[in-house]
């Protein structure tokens, strides 16, 4: 019998030898050995633009049978509903056990809108603040007690180093461009005192209020009063941040905790020095919450071979997978099963463990069905035109809440 | 007037202002493609390398740059035939012969330069997949010639008015009719603007990367600048590789210059008519 | 084909008109040209010589008018298929090409297509013709003008062409090539007895070469005639002063029909023409212009002639000539005599007008009315 | 029969309506529906055009692109005109600075953008570098309105400034050695020839490299998209910018569309003005 | 300035020279020309006459030798620093100017800078002086190659220079303008009195213009002299050979020593040249080459003349005579008569060649050794 062949869009390339690639390929063949009549067939995209593609190319008729969904586009996904439920095929047959095995169980209630499930997650990632271990110890901060964000600015403005008046190295880098944006620590802020929403009904922003306010002046504060964050904040990107980081130039940051083995590896310090902390709040009582994202892969819902795609990405997305994901991959497990094996009881998965506590603990999705993403930059547009544009932050939040409104 | 040792050291002066200007953000990065990957980033910044290590090369090289540069040296080289094959003609229609409608298509030609290609790409896509042309490197080139001919034409056209026109009669009382004149004679007089026109079309082609990664969807098709792009990676931006494969990337372009460059004569008509 | 593709055609205008913008270029040119004929037209600077050749040529549309070529209409046909040959007024030299390649380009062009060493030959052979040869591997811009020109007549010559267009093709030569070059064009001419349409300013040339002599004035052909009939019997006033290295004198006057004969009398001259039961009756009464050229204005009596007093005021050398000034009255003549006749200026002369070098021009249309000392029937043409 | 002209254009026309014209009615079409990720809604008139004119960004994006692109152009132009007359000789050492300022029009867009924005940050860059050696105190750049608007502009300089050189260099090119010549024997110096001579012939020239800096400008994504994000405060965000982020961020492609047409529109009156202006002042 | 800059000024070259490559364009040209003088530059097409004005106007740089103008080194001067106007052999036209800036342009040049109106009411004078002021509005490219000249030689004249370089301003016009033409420019000339540098290919032109006239041959200069003296003093047999309208009649030969006088003998000929104990016993011996122009070979008894049996075997018009080619022995003589003189081809004539028309040149080196009929006691120059 001629194999079947499905083929997925992905951002890896088994081809290749990063230790994600390494994963993707061992999970393929082996997949392939239990499954002789599927081929899979890998078609390596840029991964900025693979979501898109996916849905477009799905409305031509071009699409490929898997796709991989990066959590930041999930909104088109579901909202173009170009995937295939993968309900009856893979969760449906779940039992109790198995969702038991979870570590993100609120992650199906996400992917699933009116009853169909568009995705399975693949591998996670969320919004984790990088700190420097060592600058801490120097300053003799305890991080565990940088539990508020006046705690956090504290901090910061300790393990910051001034030379002639010139700033060698900041407490904290925001990334507060309107480009290549996530959530930024007001967002947080926000979201923490509502309770990890930002959304409300018919996703209508909920940002115009005095918590939101008290958010935007939190982060704007950093700046322009403990000075303990750059004035070009503004054009900062992400990567820009974590490049600064990275070198030394920053001592906090934020980052997807993806990046964990780039910037070790990277690092212009010792990078035992990297560590991860919970997100600081107001009031100090819970920690701010872990935004989720990640990697999801779809089934094209014309897909010819929906039946193999499936099975195919029931098995990525499996436990048996998720143990490959994390060793060669690096990823955080998404099933609790992993961590129990023996050989992610070394301290180097410590830091993993550490995230899966505070996921457990604060775990928040954004509603895929809004149109979100760019929120985050009518938030940073907000900061930008409080400290540049002297609004008043109540104007500037009302204005990013019809960016926002208008969008949907 | 001034004196001539001034004028010297002015011109020295000068050409340094202008070199550093221009090469001092590529020397940069340059330099930093030799530096292990901690250092590019690291702070303070060093403009030379501690060690020097060909890694990122080695590392673009391994990940099939090689194919890459084909794919993009054969999108390249068929946008530019297809555009001199059409432009030129076209052109030469438009410097030479009056004929109803040309108003008009000297309008289109300004109206495709207008339009801002972002906006192109969705239809060009779904377009471009139902003519079954997806992920192929034709549609690259189709559509690379689409959006750089209109100007190609106007430089062509422009530089072919400037011709002496009795040196096209002249062929043609010879025995030559138009598209051979436009070979033996038009052509070869005008390798200026062709030259122009070439490296602004091999640019393009060369450096796309919008239209590329909408249209192409293998690795078996990836053009370089989608190759450079994927530097720019989920887990972080590959500083040393990216700039080593941009640096690869520039060596084409600046060889085609000079190669080219050679063409950039003046007073090619010289001699030929009175008047 | 062949390469040699002579054995001249017909070439005919019909009614052919070119304007630009206000300006006209040519104003309903009818003209036909016999198989093999060499015609040269002639007239002033931006008198529509180059129109007519370029319309010929197919380079320029006329605005009206039909031209034919061996018999064919050819007034839509484009330059290329019309198997002319022309050297152009600025020469138009293909810059990037040497002027070995310039020379074979007709040959390589495509429906002759030699073979590229036959061009060559061909090239090399027409260079020394043209005494270039030594240029053969230079570019237009590293020749001195007159080598430019002859790369240019090389060119047009290199076909063999059966029609054969000259726009001044010898201006930029010395006195000696250019002689050399009439010679060697007529010599061309009669070997190829290709039809050659020949612009010119110079008028020994077109008199030596020419079997007919077209004159042209503001876009407005007047004469077409042998080059002995041009001289001889101009068809109008124009003619008459343009032929001729310098203008006739002329005297307006009228002819007067007395007793002892008809006289022309005007400018203080009275000179009698016949006898009362002559021809001059015709002309009886006219008001005309009389035309003398300096040739048929002497100091010694020759031939039939009538004396005038004068004073000469200015002599100048011509070469084995001189050219005197000299008032008579109030008319001043130009003369040409000998260089060693002894005239001076002041002195005081018997100027001899020669009968046969005559001319008398109607007054109003300008139009011939007695050429050679002779009255014309009709009027010319 | 189809005239001569039509069937040398032919094979161009066909290229422009296959891959330019087909798309863009289509991208006409979306710009009179409600589009949300990339699925076909409801026809809206023109509901999209006119929630574009009324809303404040887009007025911004425009002022921006105006502001930028204009400066850009006159800027690049004169750099460009200034480099082509300086290396306009062809020694060698002309042709090595000519291959020099080509190298930021070669490299990719992407990487000289970001390479800049390298340089130019103050906290990761040489500007801190800059600093801490001749002890000034530069302000930030990228992080005032100004500055970065500075900035962008001088993005675009460094970048096209070849391109206006080469251009300009090739038309000066076809100018003839012989004019120049006589002009100086008419006793004009190197300033009347250059104004009375150079200039006038070159003006087709000029024309098409203003034409094109301009619509290049306007139409331009890279720049401001990596070197400022549009930022601070939107002060660089460009009607393109706009326009990519409503269509592939927000999957907005109506307003998108529309905003492109709107865009496409004024690229065009302004362009045919500009040619108008060429055109009306010189004949011959 | 006032917009008369004139009242010449010296030009000197001293040795210059220019070479291309292996061709060698100008050979160290010595040539003095006083303050508004009017020199002819004359010469076969390629001779280097073009190359010596583009050095003397600042076009080219010479491989060596000096120019000085108005006694300055200008060698290294830019063209517009040395206040030269030049016509160039192409024109060179700006085709971005109305004929109407065309002209004006040099008024607008720094340090002459008229007043636009002045300017251009100085342009229309000269045009209307050169017959070219319907075209002022028009574009080069929109007028006839004539008129181009005539643009050309305006935007030279209207700067009124103190030097002033014509590459053959009249070349491409008509017979009657281009006698016009040379009689205004005579009149510029003396009206200024600048420096006139002519280059033309019209004998007659540079004999009634110049004051004199440099003979070029292979970018050496043969001679310079007056009109007269080149004509009947030339320094060489090249020099003799090119003046005139045809080339001098040539004869090999050589000057014997016999007992009844001093004889020339040579193809068949045998000319007694003078007794015993005249002056051409210098030349004793000496193999030389005899020339005799056409017009010293007649068919009437004229002057002092030696007579030669000839067969006449073509006879050619030539407006008022003839020429006419007959074969003695050996040699083919041209000769020109009156046209009424009544030869036929295929008569037997006697030749009468005229002493004075006499001229003896050395066979090796080409110098002139008998000029006129005389002796001469030196070599020429
Ligand atoms: N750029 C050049 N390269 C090589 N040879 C040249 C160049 N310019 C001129 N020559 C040669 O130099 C010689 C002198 O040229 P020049 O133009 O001075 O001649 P000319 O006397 O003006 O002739 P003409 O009467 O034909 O205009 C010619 O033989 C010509 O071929
Ligand atoms: N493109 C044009 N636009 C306007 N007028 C023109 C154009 N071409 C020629 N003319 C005019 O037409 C007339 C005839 O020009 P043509 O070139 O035929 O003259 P020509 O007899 O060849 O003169 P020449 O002996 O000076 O070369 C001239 O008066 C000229 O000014
Ligand atoms: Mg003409
Ligand atoms: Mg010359």
């Amino acid at each position: 019998q001629a194999a079947e062949t499905v083929t997925m869009w992905t951002f890896l390339n088994p081809e290749k030898d990063s230790p994600r690639d390494r994963a993707l390929r061992q999970i393929i063949e082996n997949f392939e050995a239990a499954n002789p009549e599927i081929d899979i067939a890998v078609e390596s995209q840029v991964w900025s633009t693979l979501t898109e593609k996916f849905v477009v190319s799905h409305r031509s008729g071009t699409a490929p049978d898997i796709g991989w969904i990066v959590g930041e586009a999930m909104g088109l996904l579901i909202n173009s509903d170009t995937a295939a439920d993968l309900g009856p095929p893979i969760a449906d047959k779940w039992d109790a056990a198995y969702r038991e095995n979870l570590v993100l169980p609120q992650a199906y209630d996400w992917l699933t809108k009116d009853g169909k499930l568009h995705a399975m997650p693949i591998m996670a990632i969320s919004l984790v603040l990088f700190y420097r271990k060592d600058l801490f110890a120097e300053a003799g901060i305890d991080v565990a007690k940088v539990k508020t964000w006046d705690a956090f600015a504290d901090a910061a403005k300790k393990v910051q180093l001034e030379k002639d008046g010139r700033v060698e190295r900041w407490g904290t880098g925001l990334h507060l461009s309107t480009e290549k944006t996530t959530m930024s620590p007001a967002a947080n802020a926000l979201m923490a005192q509502q309770g990890g929403r930002l959304f409300g009904e018919k996703c209508k922003a909920m940002l115009a209020n005095e918590d939101g306010v008290r958010a935007l002046q939190m982060q704007n504060g950093l700046i322009t009063e403990a000075k303990v964050a750059s004035p070009e904040s503004f054009v900062y990107t992400l990567d820009d941040v974590i490049e600064q980081f990275t070198a030394g130039k920053v001592a906090i940051t934020t980052a997807g905790n993806s990046r964990y083995g780039s910037i070790a590896q990277k690092a212009g310090w010792d990078a035992a020095g990297l560590g991860i902390m919970p997100w600081p709040s107001f009031d100090g009582t819970a920690p701010g919450p872990q935004l989720l994202s990640g990697w999801f892969a779809a089934v094209s819902k014309d897909s010819p071979r929906k039946e193999a795609a499936a099975k195919f990405v029931a098995y990525m997305t499996g436990p048996e997978a998720a143990e490959l994901w994390t060793d060669p991959g690096g990823q955080v497990p998404i099933y609790k099963s992993v961590f129990a094996q023996a050989k992610f009881q070394a301290p180097a998965y410590d830091w993993m463990r550490e995230l899966a506590g505070m996921w457990a603990a604060a775990e928040v999705w954004l509603p895929p069905d809004c149109n979100a993403t760019r929120t985050f930059a009518d938030l940073n547009t907000a900061s930008q035109k409080v400290v540049l544009g002297e609004v008043s932050p109540m104007d500037a939040l009302k204005a990013a809440e019809e960016a926002t409104a208008a969008r949907q | 007037m001034l004196a001539r040792p001034v004028r010297r050291l002015l011109d020295v002066g000068v050409s340094a202002l202008i070199v550093t200007v221009a090469l001092f953000p590529i020397l940069w990065g340059f330099l930093s493609s030799f530096k292990p990957s901690a250092e590019i980033v690291s702070f303070p910044p060093r403009l030379f390398p501690s060690t020097i290590t060909f890694e990122h090369y080695r590392a673009i090289y391994d990940t099939g740059i090689l194919h890459y540069l084909l794919n993009s040296f054969l999108v390249s080289a068929g946008t530019i035939a297809l555009c001199l094959a059409c432009g030129t003609i076209g052109a030469y229609a438009l410097a030479r012969f009056s004929f109803r409608g040309k108003t008009l298509v000297t309008l289109v030609i300004i109206m495709v330069m207008s339009i801002p290609i972002p906006s192109l790409l969705i239809p060009t896509f779904t377009w471009i997949s139902d003519l079954g042309l997806i992920n192929t490197r034709l549609a690259l080139v189709l559509v690379y010639t689409a959006y750089q001919l209109p100007f190609v034409i106007w430089i062509l056209a422009t530089y072919y008015q400037s011709l002496p026109e009795e040196l096209e009669w002249s062929a043609a009382i010879d025995g030559y009719g138009k598209l051979a004149t436009l070979w033996k004679i038009v052509l070869p007089l005008s390798w200026p603007g062709m030259v122009a026109a070439t490296l602004f079309v091999i640019t393009f082609a060369w450096n796309d990367f919008v239209v590329a990664v909408v249209l192409l969807s293998s690795e078996e098709t990836r053009t370089l600048p989608i190759g450079i792009y994927n530097y720019l990676g989920f887990y972080g931006r590959d500083w040393g590789p990216l700039l080593a494969a941009a640096m690869v990337s520039i060596v084409p372009l600046l060889a085609i210059f000079l190669v080219l460059q050679r063409y950039f004569v003046a007073g090619m008509t010289g001699g030929s008519v009175k008047g | 084909m062949a390469s040699v593709e002579a054995s001249g055609e017909a070439i005919e205008f019909q009614g052919v008109s070119k304007r630009y913008g206000p300006a006209v270029a040519l104003a309903g040119l009818d003209l036909a040209i016999a198989p093999g004929e060499f015609v040269s037209l002639l007239g002033p600077s931006g008198s529509g010589k180059t129109t007519t050749l370029n319309i010929l040529s197919g380079l320029l549309r006329p605005d009206s008018g039909t031209v034919l070529i061996g018999g064919r209409d050819v007034t839509a046909l484009p330059p290329e298929r019309r198997g002319i040959a022309m050297v152009f007024q600025n020469y138009a030299l293909y810059p990037h090409m040497t002027v070995a390649e310039n020379l074979a380009f007709p040959l390589r062009a495509p429906g002759r297509r030699l073979p590229p060493e036959r061009a060559a030959a061909k090239a090399a052979e027409v260079a020394a013709m043209l005494g270039i040869d030594a240029l053969l591997a230079r570019y237009p811009k590293e020749i001195s003008g007159g080598q430019q020109q002859r790369v240019a007549l090389g060119r047009a010559i290199v076909r063999d062409p059966s029609v054969f267009l000259l726009d001044e093709p010898l201006s930029n030569l010395d006195a000696r090539l250019r002689l050399r070059m009439r010679r060697d064009l007529k010599a061309l001419h009669q070997r190829l007895s290709s039809t050659i349409v020949y612009v010119t300013h110079d008028q020994g040339e077109a008199m030596s070469l020419s079997d007919r002599i077209a004159i042209y004035q503001s876009g407005e052909l007047q004469q077409v005639a042998s080059p002995h009939d041009i001289y001889r019997h101009p068809a109008n006033l124009f003619v008459a002063n343009f032929m001729g290295e310098r203008e006739m004198n002329n005297v307006a006057g009228r002819i007067h029909d007395r007793q002892d004969g008809f006289f022309f009398e005007g400018g203080g001259l009275s000179l009698e023409l016949g006898p009362r039961d002559s021809a001059w009756a015709a002309l009886a009464g006219r008001a005309v212009t009389l035309g003398i050229r300096p040739e048929g204005v002497g100091v010694k009596p020759q031939g039939e002639s009538w004396a005038v007093a004068a004073s000469v005021h200015l002599v100048e050398p011509a070469g084995p000539d001189q050219i005197l000034y000299a008032q008579a009255g109030p008319v001043e003549f130009c003369g040409r005599t000998k260089a060693d006749d002894p005239v001076r200026p002041g002195e005081s002369v018997d100027l001899h007008l020669l009968r046969s070098e005559l001319y008398l021009f109607d007054a109003e249309t300008g139009r011939t009315c007695a050429a050679a000392g002779e009255p014309l029937d009709g009027d010319l043409r | 029969m189809i005239p001569r002209a039509y069937r040398y254009l032919l094979p161009a026309l066909l290229i422009e309506v296959a891959f330019v014209f087909a798309p863009l009615a289509i991208g006409i079409y979306y710009s009179f529906h409600r589009v949300r990720f990339f699925e076909l809604g409801a026809f809206t008139w023109f509901q999209n055009y006119a929630d574009v004119l009324s809303s404040s960004a887009f007025v911004n994006s425009l002022l921006v692109t105006t502001t930028f692109a204009l400066t850009a152009t006159v800027l690049t132009f004169v750099v460009g005109f200034a480099l082509a007359i300086f290396l306009s000789r062809e020694g060698a050492p002309q042709v090595a600075i000519r291959a020099v300022v080509l190298i930021p029009y070669v490299i990719a867009m992407l990487v000289g953008s970001m390479l800049l924005k390298w340089i130019l940050s103050s906290d990761a860059g040489l500007l801190s570098l800059a600093n801490a050696w001749l002890s000034l105190d530069l302000p930030t750049i990228l992080g005032d309105p100004d500055y970065a608007m500075a900035a962008l502009v001088a993005n675009g300089v460094w970048r096209d400034s070849a391109f206006a050189m080469i251009l300009l260099l090739a038309g000066l090119k076809s100018i003839s050695p012989t004019l120049i010549a006589a002009a100086r024997i008419d006793g004009a110096g190197t300033w009347l020839t250059f104004r009375a001579i150079v200039l006038p012939l070159l003006r087709p020239t000029i024309m098409i490299t203003l034409v094109r800096l301009l619509l290049h400008f306007t139409n331009v994504l890279t720049f401001a998209f990596i070197l400022t994000g549009g930022g601070p405060n939107d002060a660089t965000e460009t009607l393109t910018l706009r326009i990519y982020r409503v269509g592939f961020q927000d999957y907005d492609l109506g307003t998108a569309n529309a905003m492109a047409v709107i865009l496409a529109i004024v690229n065009i009156v302004a362009v045919s003005l500009l040619v108008y202006a060429f055109r009306r002042r010189g004949r011959g």
